[in-house]
């Protein structure tokens, strides 16, 4: 099970039992079938609702506002996630506005697929983890692949509901294999949040937050400080990433008493920020060490592979700050 | 009737702007703002949910005329019908159409100096047999988008005077319960943003959608000339001919956008914009509704038959303000396009009495929607 | 002394020391003058260098890239503060970059000027405070005026720097008077940063943070507060935003035991969940009460001025603030 | 000279692309791989600072040949000097430009294909007559924009192998410190990025700062077909042309965008995307680089002497893949097109002696860069 696979199928689930369906972006279509091939084979059996479009990430935005007013279900890929930049527009003035300036009389359920991320050397326009500018914005969802969550799943509930959604797909998850049940840790699962440690909550030290393919990274530390050095941490991995299910993350980091977060973006207004601010007032006086929040550097992201490394977060960083955190 | 219209909405073409023209044209009478005695001949078809009881009695009176109307109103169902047949004359309904919207846009210029409104508005006050002309030949499951300039378009489509007029008002009642306002509308087959240039593919997706889904509805956006500055109209010009989408894109040219010339916004042809992506384009240089209709009645058959997207390039003028804010524009200049403004230039073909007749009824019903939406909540 | 004309007058002063500047935007000569009349008598003065534009925000940014990156001094007017979102693209992807990915051969000091907020009734996409989506881009600082600071200086100092600029104008400070030595509060600075209250830092219960116009309801709540009840607060108003100078905030909070923030954007991922996150760290265990994060509701702007002044901060909700945090 | 370069490097045109077409061209020698004999001959001026030492001794040689250059080197100063003076021959200088531009790219794809490189690239060839002959007529102070395809125009304009190989490494030595990577290079007179469309507006205001500045150089921006979907395009072109300023504007259609051809892209006249604008255009057909040359001579002398915008249309096509991906293009189609590929159009009219020691000497060069390269921290 490959996640690109999977998230292809969970596409292809998509077309098939709802006709309402369009898929919508930038050479998407048979033989080419994407940048990252993840629609491989869908225009061939669904040649008019999978669209190739020109170079026009503003124009697929305005599009898929359209389709989706008129009841259709868009969901646009943005080739790099860098370039939804040229939605932006349109996701904060038009699509996320619509319902309810409307007063409910409209609803714009359009979906954006972004394949973001770096650690390929992609240099510094075709690597962000653009994401951190699109949370908070009112009425919209954005939600984090990861390879411990089923695409299908995230699809049937797009599909089943009316808000607009940004769906931040890490490049390098492509490639790798599904975790749904990942051996080594307990996994349970609290609405879209994973759970994983290696022993009960209670014997954890600290909670670590993590999304998409930082996730991944983080549950193999976990995994190895607990194996190699009895160090105990519980993982958290949630899909839906603004707004937020504080739920798991209040209980855990409450029984821990120390939480860290992790994600690739760039430092400051991050996403652990928020989850900063929110779990320290939630948690006043409750944990046992300041929140510590992971993120890459704040500058752009370098083409060498080395200085890449050094800029962006990877396992070192996270490893680091889980030592740190689970004192 | 007995609210007070501010002085420059009395129907005078000299009040309504200072910089009208001294020359002669057909003068309106006093009648226009009593206009107690031609009413039952005027009006025929409701304007808005509210009205529809208060009016049924004159509705009633004309129906058989109504049926007996013109294959144009024939073929429109209830939305045409309701704008064009007044007397069983798509004349007279056109132009009743056009004064309700100057006479609801005056009317709301007039609120906001009193401070009853707040935020903006755009007046279309010149341009109204666009909304009048284009809008005769759409029918139901169409879908209009329009701009910050959207009165027009939507009244001409839906009728709805007081709940666009509660919705400026900031009531509950309005259509989107006060949050749009006056940009940000949205009913049946209508919706407006008041973002430049992002709702082209936003109405060119609608296209799309009703394409995928074999309706054979068609969907029609509105823009003004400074719009085309935006690179969104672009992007949605080459998807829309590549794709054969069924949209009428009508290009409001009023000279102006908000202080700007079209001429310092405006580079090259605006007609050679549009045909560079392959988009056939209409263009028609006038304030006559039927000459405007005719030209859209073509378009608006072409884009339902072939299914393609077509453009209508109509030449007009703003004569009001941009907003409610200054206007810069040489006098003469303005007072010059009044001499051809659109109820001028139809009436030339109307009785006088006829239009006369409608004059008044407009009156009143705005003045009942007004008071009504006054004591709104 | 009015903001609005104070402000041209930083931009007059800006075009007749510097030749390099070039002020662009829609709408912006003369006779009309800007949609907020703050460019008025520029263009009669500077012709070449005062531009208006066609209605193309996005160009205006990109041409402003150019300028930049040509030497010149580009001050941008997007007319409304909303289609910033326009001009997304080349801040993040252009603008932002091109210092540091190309190690430095070049530089890109472009500055936005974005009339912003809400309380006018003018609705969803006319209203809005979207610096939060801004804040924390790498290699942008975004500042905010205030009554309390001389737009003067800002001009000075952006001329004077290479840092791309997002210049926050809230609408309704325009037609207001400069506040530069208020009456009834001590003041003093601290870099960017304004420091008022009626009383030494040492008698105040509390810290408020805030910029923009809701820094001027701030201080006229804390005056109030002070005058009626002797309830005292410290008052920081700080010019940049992002990055943030920590110092002053650190040193008030520490002194106080208690921050609020105030900003009128929506919240979730907003200016104070950053300033949050931060001093929840550094005055781990030093504060008596959680950091209040004062923001508006997580919607649409409504047009309608009840609806608009229920869902957007205003003084009744900063005093509410104010007084629980003084506790 | 003891790297060895990969098989597919191989200067004979059926290997550099399995693809290429069974019938005869000029076969290209052996001693396009040893290239030692004519070495002397060849060489003329340094391509990279780091060059210039080793190969000062030949330049000099060449020295007083190259004062009695054609005009068009005269004018030209360093930066086309350096390109088309090759044994005091322009043709020859042109020929040593394209082709030492292929085999740094082919080089490049061996490089990747090793592993050595990270990220991606997008090379042009089958495009370098357009970077050479257009950049041949531009000269100190002139501005290019290049996009994500950019490495032709960065060779053609600064010569500088070294600085761009080593900056595609990673290493701290590349002409950005190896941040910016393959598509985002800086050097004086030269920009790129890889977003597509914003380059436009930007290159303008470059033009827009030269004009304010009162200087006599120009902007050049270099765009793809596919870019022509972008919106920011449009936006420029309507202020490039009111405002009247130095820019030109090359688009090198190459009849594909990564796997799309123009026609699922592009709807309409490209030509007529830039006159609606009333932006003069110049449109060609073809991979010969004096022809394409001749156009762009006559285009940057207009924009440098009337200060205005213009464009110039190549339609060329991509021999290579779109990055280091799947080509899914019809064979025959890529094959046809191997028959007209720059160097071969344009080695028709050399003779063989001299482009084998061209060809020789690039080798030569090329491997001496790369060693280099290879060989920084
Ligand atoms: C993206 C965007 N930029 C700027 C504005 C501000 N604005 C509102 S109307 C207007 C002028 C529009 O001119 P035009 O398109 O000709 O329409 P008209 O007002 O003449 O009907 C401008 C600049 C806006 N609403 N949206
Ligand atoms: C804004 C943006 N969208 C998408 C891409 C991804 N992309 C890189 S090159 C390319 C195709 C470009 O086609 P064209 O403009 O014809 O140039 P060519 O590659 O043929 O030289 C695309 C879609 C990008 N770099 N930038
Ligand atoms: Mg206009
Ligand atoms: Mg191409």
């Amino acid at each position: 099970m490959i996640f690109a696979k999977e998230l292809g199928a969970a596409l292809r689930e998509s077309l098939e039992t709802d006709e309402r369906v369009v898929l919508i972006g930038e050479d998407i279509i048979d033989p080419y079938g994407g940048a990252f091939k993840v629609t491989r084979g869908l225009s061939t059996d669904f040649p008019s609702r999978v669209r190739t479009t020109p170079i026009s990430e503003g124009a697929i935005a305005g599009f898929s506002a359209g389709l989706a007013l008129a009841g259709m279900r868009p969901i646009a890929e943005v080739m790099f996630g860098d370039f939804i930049t040229l939605c932006f527009d349109q996701i904060v003035n038009h699509i996320t506005k619509y319902e309810a300036m409307y007063n409910g009389k409209a609803t714009c359920p359009a979906v954006f697929r972004v394949p973001s991320g770096g650690h390929r050397g992609y240099g510094p326009t075709h690597s962000q983890s653009l994401e951190k500018h699109f949370f908070g914005v009112p009425h919209l969802r954005v939600v984090a692949a990861s390879l411990f969550h089923d695409p299908r799943d995230a699809f049937r509930d797009f599909l089943s509901q009316n808000t607009p959604v940004l769906y931040v797909e890490h490049k390098l998850l492509y490639p790798q294999h599904m975790r749904l049940a990942p051996n080594g840790l307990i996994t349970t699962r609290e609405g879209s949040t994973v759970r994983l440690s290696a022993v009960p909550r209670e014997d954890c030290t600290a909670t670590v937050l993590a999304y998409g393919y930082q996730a991944g990274l983080a549950a193999d530390i976990v995994e190895k400080l607990a194996v190699e050095e009895e160090i105990f941490v519980e993982l958290l991995v949630p899909a839906e990433l603004s707004p937020m299910d504080w739920a798991p993350v209040e209980v855990s980091a409450k029984a821990t008493g120390s939480l860290v977060t992790v994600e690739e973006g760039t430092a400051g207004w991050s996403w652990g920020t928020e989850v900063s601010a929110v779990m320290s007032e939630r948690l006043f006086g409750l944990l046992r060490r300041p929140v510590s929040v992971v993120a890459s550097e704040k500058t752009v992201i370098p083409s060498s592979r080395a200085k890449e490394g050094r800029m962006l977060v990877g396992s070192p960083q996270i490893e680091t700050a889980i030592r740190e955190a689970a004192k | 009737m007995t609210i007070t219209l501010p002085n420059f909405l009395s129907p005078e073409p000299e009040k309504e702007n200072p910089a009208a023209p001294a020359i002669p044209l057909p003068a309106e009478p006093e009648a226009a703002i009593t206009g107690a005695t031609t009413l039952s001949k005027a009006v025929t078809v409701p304007l808005g949910e509210g009205e529809a009881a208060t009016l049924s009695q004159e509705a009633a009176v004309n129906e058989s005329e109504a049926a007996a109307e013109s294959a144009v109103a024939a073929e429109g169902a209830a939305w045409v019908t309701r704008q064009t047949v007044v007397a069983g004359s798509r004349e007279l309904g056109l132009y009743r159409g056009m004064r309700f919207i100057r006479r609801f846009e005056e009317t709301l210029l007039g609120l906001f100096e009193e401070g009853i409104l707040n935020g903006t508005t755009h007046a279309c006050i010149g341009q109204e047999a666009d909304a009048a002309g284009v809008i005769e030949h759409l029918r139901e499951g169409d879908h209009i988008f329009s701009n910050h300039r959207c009165h027009g378009h939507y009244l001409a489509w839906t009728g709805d005077a007081l709940g666009l007029m509660a919705e400026i008002m900031g009531k509950e009642a309005g259509v989107c319960a006060g949050i749009g306002g006056s940009q940000h509308i949205c009913a049946e087959g209508f919706m407006s943003n008041g973002v430049q240039g992002g709702i082209l593919p936003t109405a060119a997706g609608i296209a799309l959608a009703k394409k995928l889904k074999g309706e054979d509805t068609i969907s029609v956006v509105f823009m003004g000339d400074g719009t085309l500055g935006e690179g969104a109209v672009y992007e949605t010009l080459n998807m829309a001919s590549l794709w054969e989408l069924p949209l009428l894109i009508v290009l409001e040219d009023n000279e102006w956008a908000q202080s700007t010339p079209v001429a310092l916004n405006t580079a090259g042809s605006m007609r050679a914009r549009f045909e560079a992506f392959g988009l056939p384009v209409s263009e028609v240089e006038s304030t006559d509704v039927l000459e405007i209709s005719s030209h859209a009645e073509e378009l608006v058959e072409a884009v339902r038959t072939t299914g393609k997207t077509h453009v209508l390039v109509i030449h007009t003028y703003r004569l009001c303000h941009h907003s409610k804010s200054d206007d810069h524009r040489p006098e003469e200049e303005v007072a010059l396009r009044w001499q051809t403004e659109p109820l001028a230039v139809h009436r030339q073909r109307l009785a006088e009495a006829d239009w006369q007749a409608i004059d008044a009824s407009v009156e009143e019903e705005l003045a009942g929607i007004v008071a009504k939406a006054r004591a709104l909540p």
